[in-house]
């Protein structure tokens, strides 16, 4: 294991708190830009106040939810209940991990890291149903349901489309992955087909299966006015919040990772320089994904599942077996 | 394809709003332009000789539909400007809370004593700041006020033949 | 297109009603509304569900009691009142003068078009004639009144289905964008944005302000330029469609039993427009054409309002063009209270609202204040078919189909 | 514009003589007008509404206070209206025709909780827009508009 600071343990340490500690406040600011983006969308201005451009309005959003006052149900499990927000932020932190930001730099580089994540994936829906079952609400609840059944479809189709590049690698160690892809070789590109369809495929599955807009479903603000956030006030509404943002950036990172070459580019392979490279992608698949998020209404939950089982499976089985028919055929032809 | 083109046809519209200007207006940081006829708070006018023109024939009083005006008649005295015997009134109150700026009692005065004021009142922290007393209405006759005063209002409503050339080429109105 | 105002502004003879098509219809499988829910036959009891009167998706203080199994809703029962005001009975009390700007506060987002049918049928009970260039005004104002309206019903219906942290604001956003400037032309006319207070008995309070028609035709142009706009983000949107087609079906037999009216009646393909088979205001010299579909479900309710839009700031511009001069007003001015004395009677005028046929059923005693004054609010019968559409449905359905019938709480429960 | 069929139709079978207001039809055979309306093709429901006479004196005769129900119906496809009216005393219920038109449900649970006339056989007659507890009907005559009644919840 290539280690940078003394021990394993160090290393671990180390880069995991600068690490997550760095991708809070890269939220903060996600979410900052994503609000100015959505405004200027809507012909809005977005945030403007606080700071120049607004730019200190996530430090006083997070204060403001920090004064809330912190409100649990009378009727409320409340180990649950109070537990729910913290696991929340901590599931969606979790796939970080295995997370190659550049060569070398990754926390543990676990020789089944597409495994890791894809169990710490199937993780995200605890915290949501503990929240849907400990709030005692019967919004919540429903939204809890409709989390479980979300979750447990979308984890098929997600596992199916982490496997192309499995397969097209050989490798489930994500430093594999991404060196397979050096020199240009993205999943996305090359092959053609599979690749870029698992990619889809994979973005797609993610956020549905971790409940995140534009697959929130279980929250539905129409529907089940705030669905498994419902009862919960101050900083505990906060985490979910923050949950969400962070998950929806981890999904982001993992497909430039899986699919988009990860830290590959063009120049020199130094460390400032891969960093670089990879910030640009995460950012760039992430303003693809509000862009989808800010145009599209919401699908019903039922449909939901039928786009899962009806369509995003089988072409889920298609791709996994197209991208081995591939590897089988370049080791025949020996074509590269 | 008749499955993605629409999708992609939504995500243009939004890309193309992207490049639009933002129709925020920054009320109350900047002063949004109102039409002359708009219509917010109330002001109570001086005649041009300097009297207080209400008279107090609670005209106003009775036609309110949500009764927020209450007017107290004084006894006949000498105008001090003109020296002829006229009608006051002491005391003229109005309680913007419950009023419905439906502008009938403007409609009815017959003296154009009381107007509407194109300025919103400002917002207060006390029941007491959006109760009109009459020296707070007096002190609003500085503001802007709409060009619809009871007599003007009258007019453009009489049906006789005289009135029909003013609907057919409306005069400017004024303070636009 | 645009020719009507401009070739029978000259004639000015009232057209003949015209008969609309009207299917012959045989009454269909319905919900049973008075389902005992208690006596459902399945695994496990029904989970009651309270949605409002506080809740995003409402549209106001409506409550909606639902029986859930699992999130199949069994038995709907909507309560009313929330918002009642006893409108009616305030009616009662005042003047026929100080009635007109307080049924401005019934259907809140329509307000032009509540003054218009009290005030119509209060000058049908006193028997005044309304002069031709007010009659042009109120037509105007209330087609204009009809695309905002309608804005405002697609905006929020978007927002129902897309949430608030998705695509439904940015639609919802985009149609307050253009609502506003309709509320901009209503304050220069009338100096409120809201609650205008334009009608008055025997004709209209405020005349056009100078340059009025040029900034109209500006709107009406730049509102219909950006129609497509929001229909490329719903219509031909297979996600929009497979929320809304085939969902919420009502069949035109059950419609007419409700009452349901304007466009709701009109997408179960039942042609019947007020302003066409009763022409009030100045629809007797336009032509109208009333949008049509004949699905029942909710994608037929929304291609009727979006059609609706494009049918009315045509009107709306056709006629600004021709308003003919002359008085406002067709009887004397009113200066006290009790100006309006009409003699003991009783009226029923309906017009058609943007949520439908908006009626005032007023008995006179002879005396300055009604006797009796029924309004007919649209949205009361909209609602009345909710225990009818709401059971078989999933609550997604539910929140879709009651913001298809575009229910204003404020008209429903007065 | 007034139905002159059901106007005939109303005079042949039930002899009533119907002018601009309607006809008055006695409440024994208000369902089997409602019915005939319905079959003479007046499918359509305008409003039920009701409003309540107090007793007046008429010179020496007395005439008691009453309830008077209107109902107005039209015929799409001809574009015909036809009102009528059931006039009942205080305490005489009225028939309900919510098994004629379905949308008099709601329309006949409005009349009775704000006017107050009970219609008999209606399938769910409950108030609809005031609490279930609430005292009175706000639309009688005889009720104040300043009466007193109990905090809202």
């Amino acid at each position: 294991m290539n280690v940078l600071f003394g021990s394993p343990a160090l290393h671990a340490l180390v880069l995991g708190v600068g690490i997550v500690s760095a991708l809070l406040g890269v939220t903060s600011y996600f979410i900052w830009f994503e609000r100015k983006f959505a405004g200027r969308m809507q012909s809005r201005i977005g945030p403007k106040h606080v700071g120049p451009y607004g730019l200190l309005q996530p430090i006083a959003d997070a204060f403001k939810l920090l004064i809330k006052a912190d409100i649990t149900p009378d009727t409320a499990d409340r180990a649950l209940f109070n537990l729910a927000p913290l696991l929340a932020v901590c599931v969606a932190l979790l796939s970080l991990a295995v997370l190659p930001l550049a060569s070398g730099l990754v926390i543990a580089d676990l020789d089944v890291g597409v495994l890791f994540f894809l169990a710490a994936g199937a993780l995200t829906v605890v915290p949501t149903w503990m929240a849907g079952w400990g709030s005692n609400n019967k919004y919540a609840l429903l939204g809890g349901m409709r989390a479980i059944a979300q979750s447990v479809a979308y984890g098929v189709p997600l596992v199916l489309a982490a496997l192309v590049p499995v397969i097209l690698s050989g490798s489930m160690k994500l430093s594999d992955i991404v060196a397979a892809q050096a020199g240009g070789h993205w999943f996305a590109l090359w092959p053609p087909g599979p690749g870029l369809g698992a990619g889809v495929l994979f973005v797609l599955a993610s956020l549905a299966e971790g409940n995140r807009i534009p697959f929130d479903i279980p929250e539905a603000e129409s529907e089940l006015v705030s669905g498994i956030s419902t009862e919960y006030t101050g900083m505990k509404f906060g985490m979910f919040y923050l949950g969400e943002y962070v998950h929806s950036l981890v999904v982001a990172a993992l497909f430039v990772t899986l699919f988009l070459g990860g830290y590959d580019g063009p120049g020199p392979d130094v460390l400032a320089l891969q960093l670089l490279w990879f910030v640009l992608k995460v950012s760039l698949v992430s303003v693809l994904l509000l862009w989808v998020r800010w145009s599209y209404v919401r699908l019903r939950s039922d449909q939901l599942m039928t786009l899962c089982w009806k369509y995003l499976l089988p072409s889920g089985l298609l791709l996994v077996a197209a991208s081995a028919v591939w590897v089988w055929w370049t080791e025949q032809g020996g074509s590269r | 394809m008749s499955v993605i083109a629409p999708l992609l046809d939504a995500l243009r519209t939004t890309i193309r709003n992207l490049g639009r200007k933002p129709i925020t207006a920054m009320h109350p940081f900047e002063p949004r332009t109102r039409a002359p006829r708009y219509r917010q708070s109330f002001a109570l006018l001086h005649e041009a000789n300097g009297d207080e023109a209400c008279i107090g024939c609670k005209k106003c009083e009775k036609i309110c539909p949500s009764e927020v005006i209450v007017v107290g008649t004084a006894a006949k005295r000498e105008s001090p400007a003109t020296g002829k015997k006229r009608g006051w009134a002491d005391d003229f109150t109005l309680d913007l809370q419950a009023c419905i700026v439906c502008e009938l009692c403007v409609q009815v005065c017959p003296v154009d004593a009381i107007v509407m004021v194109r300025v919103p009142n400002a917002p207060g922290f006390e029941r007491e700041d959006l109760f009109l007393t009459m020296k707070r209405l007096y002190e609003n006759e500085a503001l802007p006020h709409a060009p619809a005063i009871g007599s003007s209002m009258i007019a453009s409503h009489n049906p006789a033949p005289a009135s029909q050339a003013q609907a057919a080429a409306p005069a400017q109105e004024p303070g636009t | 297109m645009a020719m009507s105002a401009h070739a029978t502004a000259h004639t000015s003879q009232a057209k003949a009603a015209e008969l609309p098509r009207v299917p012959t219809p045989a009454i269909g499988p319905r919900a049973n509304p008075y389902l005992d829910a208690d006596s459902f036959e399945g695994e496990g009891d029904l989970m009651v569900l309270n949605m409002g009167p506080q809740h995003p998706s409402t549209h106001g203080v409506l409550r909606l009691k639902l029986w859930l199994d699992g999130e199949v809703v069994i038995k709907a029962v909507p309560y009313l009142g929330y918002l009642h005001r006893g409108v009616e009975k305030l009616l009662e009390k005042l003047s026929y003068v100080q009635s007109t700007p307080i049924v401005d506060k019934n259907d809140y987002v329509a307000s032009m078009t509540n003054e218009l049918a009290l005030v119509m049928a209060f000058e049908k009970l006193e028997g005044c004639e309304v002069p031709r260039r007010a009659r042009y005004l109120r037509t105007i104002c209330a087609e204009m009144q009809r695309v905002a309206s309608h804005l405002l019903w697609l905006g929020t219906f978007a927002l129902d289905m897309g949430g608030a942290l998705g695509g439904g604001t940015t639609a919802f956003m985009y149609c307050l964008r253009e609502r506003e400037r309709i509320l901009d032309l209503f304050e220069e006319l009338t100096g409120a944005r809201f609650h205008y207070h334009m009608m008055q008995i025997g004709g209209v309070r405020h005349d056009l302000p100078v340059g009025w028609d040029v900034h109209m035709k500006q709107v009406a142009a730049d509102i219909r330029a950006r129609i497509p706009e929001y229909e490329s983000m719903l219509s031909a949107n297979p996600i929009f469609r497979s929320r809304t087609k085939g969902i919420g079906r009502i069949d035109a037999r059950l419609a007419m039993e409700l009452g349901l009216s304007g466009p709701n009646l009109r997408a179960c393909g039942v042609d019947f427009d007020l302003r066409r088979s009763q022409p009030y205001a100045a629809y007797d010299e336009i032509e109208v054409h009333s949008a049509l579909a004949y699905e029942g479900d909710v994608y037929a309710r929304y291609q009727v309002r979006v059609a609706e839009m494009y049918e009315s700031l045509r009107i709306a511009t056709a006629l600004v063009d021709g308003v003919p001069a002359g008085p406002i007003m067709g009887r004397k001015p009113i200066e006290t209270v009790n100006a309006v004395k009409p003699p003991a009677g009783e009226a029923y005028v309906a017009i058609d609202s943007p949520r439908g046929e908006l009626g005032c059923w007023v008995v006179s005693d002879g005396s300055p204040r009604p006797y009796r004054c029924k309004l007919r609010p649209p949205s009361y019968h909209a609602l009345a078919a909710l225990p009818y559409l709401l059971p078989g449905t999933t609550i997604p359905d539910v929140v879709v189909i009651l913001g298809s019938l575009d229910p204003i709480m404020g008209e429903a429960d007065r | 514009m007034i139905g002159q069929d059901v106007a005939q139709i109303a005079h042949e079978r039930f002899g009533l003589e119907s002018g601009e207001l309607g006809p008055s039809v006695p409440r024994e055979r208000l369902l089997e007008f409602a019915s005939a309306l319905c079959e003479a093709g007046y499918l359509y429901l305008v409003y039920i509404s009701a409003m309540h006479h107090p007793a007046t004196k008429n010179g020496e005769a007395e005439v008691p206070a009453r309830y008077t129900v209107v109902y107005r119906v039209r015929d799409l496809a001809r574009g015909l209206e036809f009102p009528f009216r059931c006039e009942v005393p205080l305490g005489t219920g009225v028939p309900s025709v919510a098994s004629v038109w379905a949308g008099a449900d709601w329309q006949e649970r409005e009349a009775y909780d704000l006017v107050g006339p009970v219609f008999e056989g209606h399938p769910d007659l409950r108030r609809i827009m005031l609490p279930e507890d609430w005292e009175g009907h706000p639309l009688h005559r005889d009720y104040a508009i300043n009466t007193p009644h109990h905090p809202w919840r």
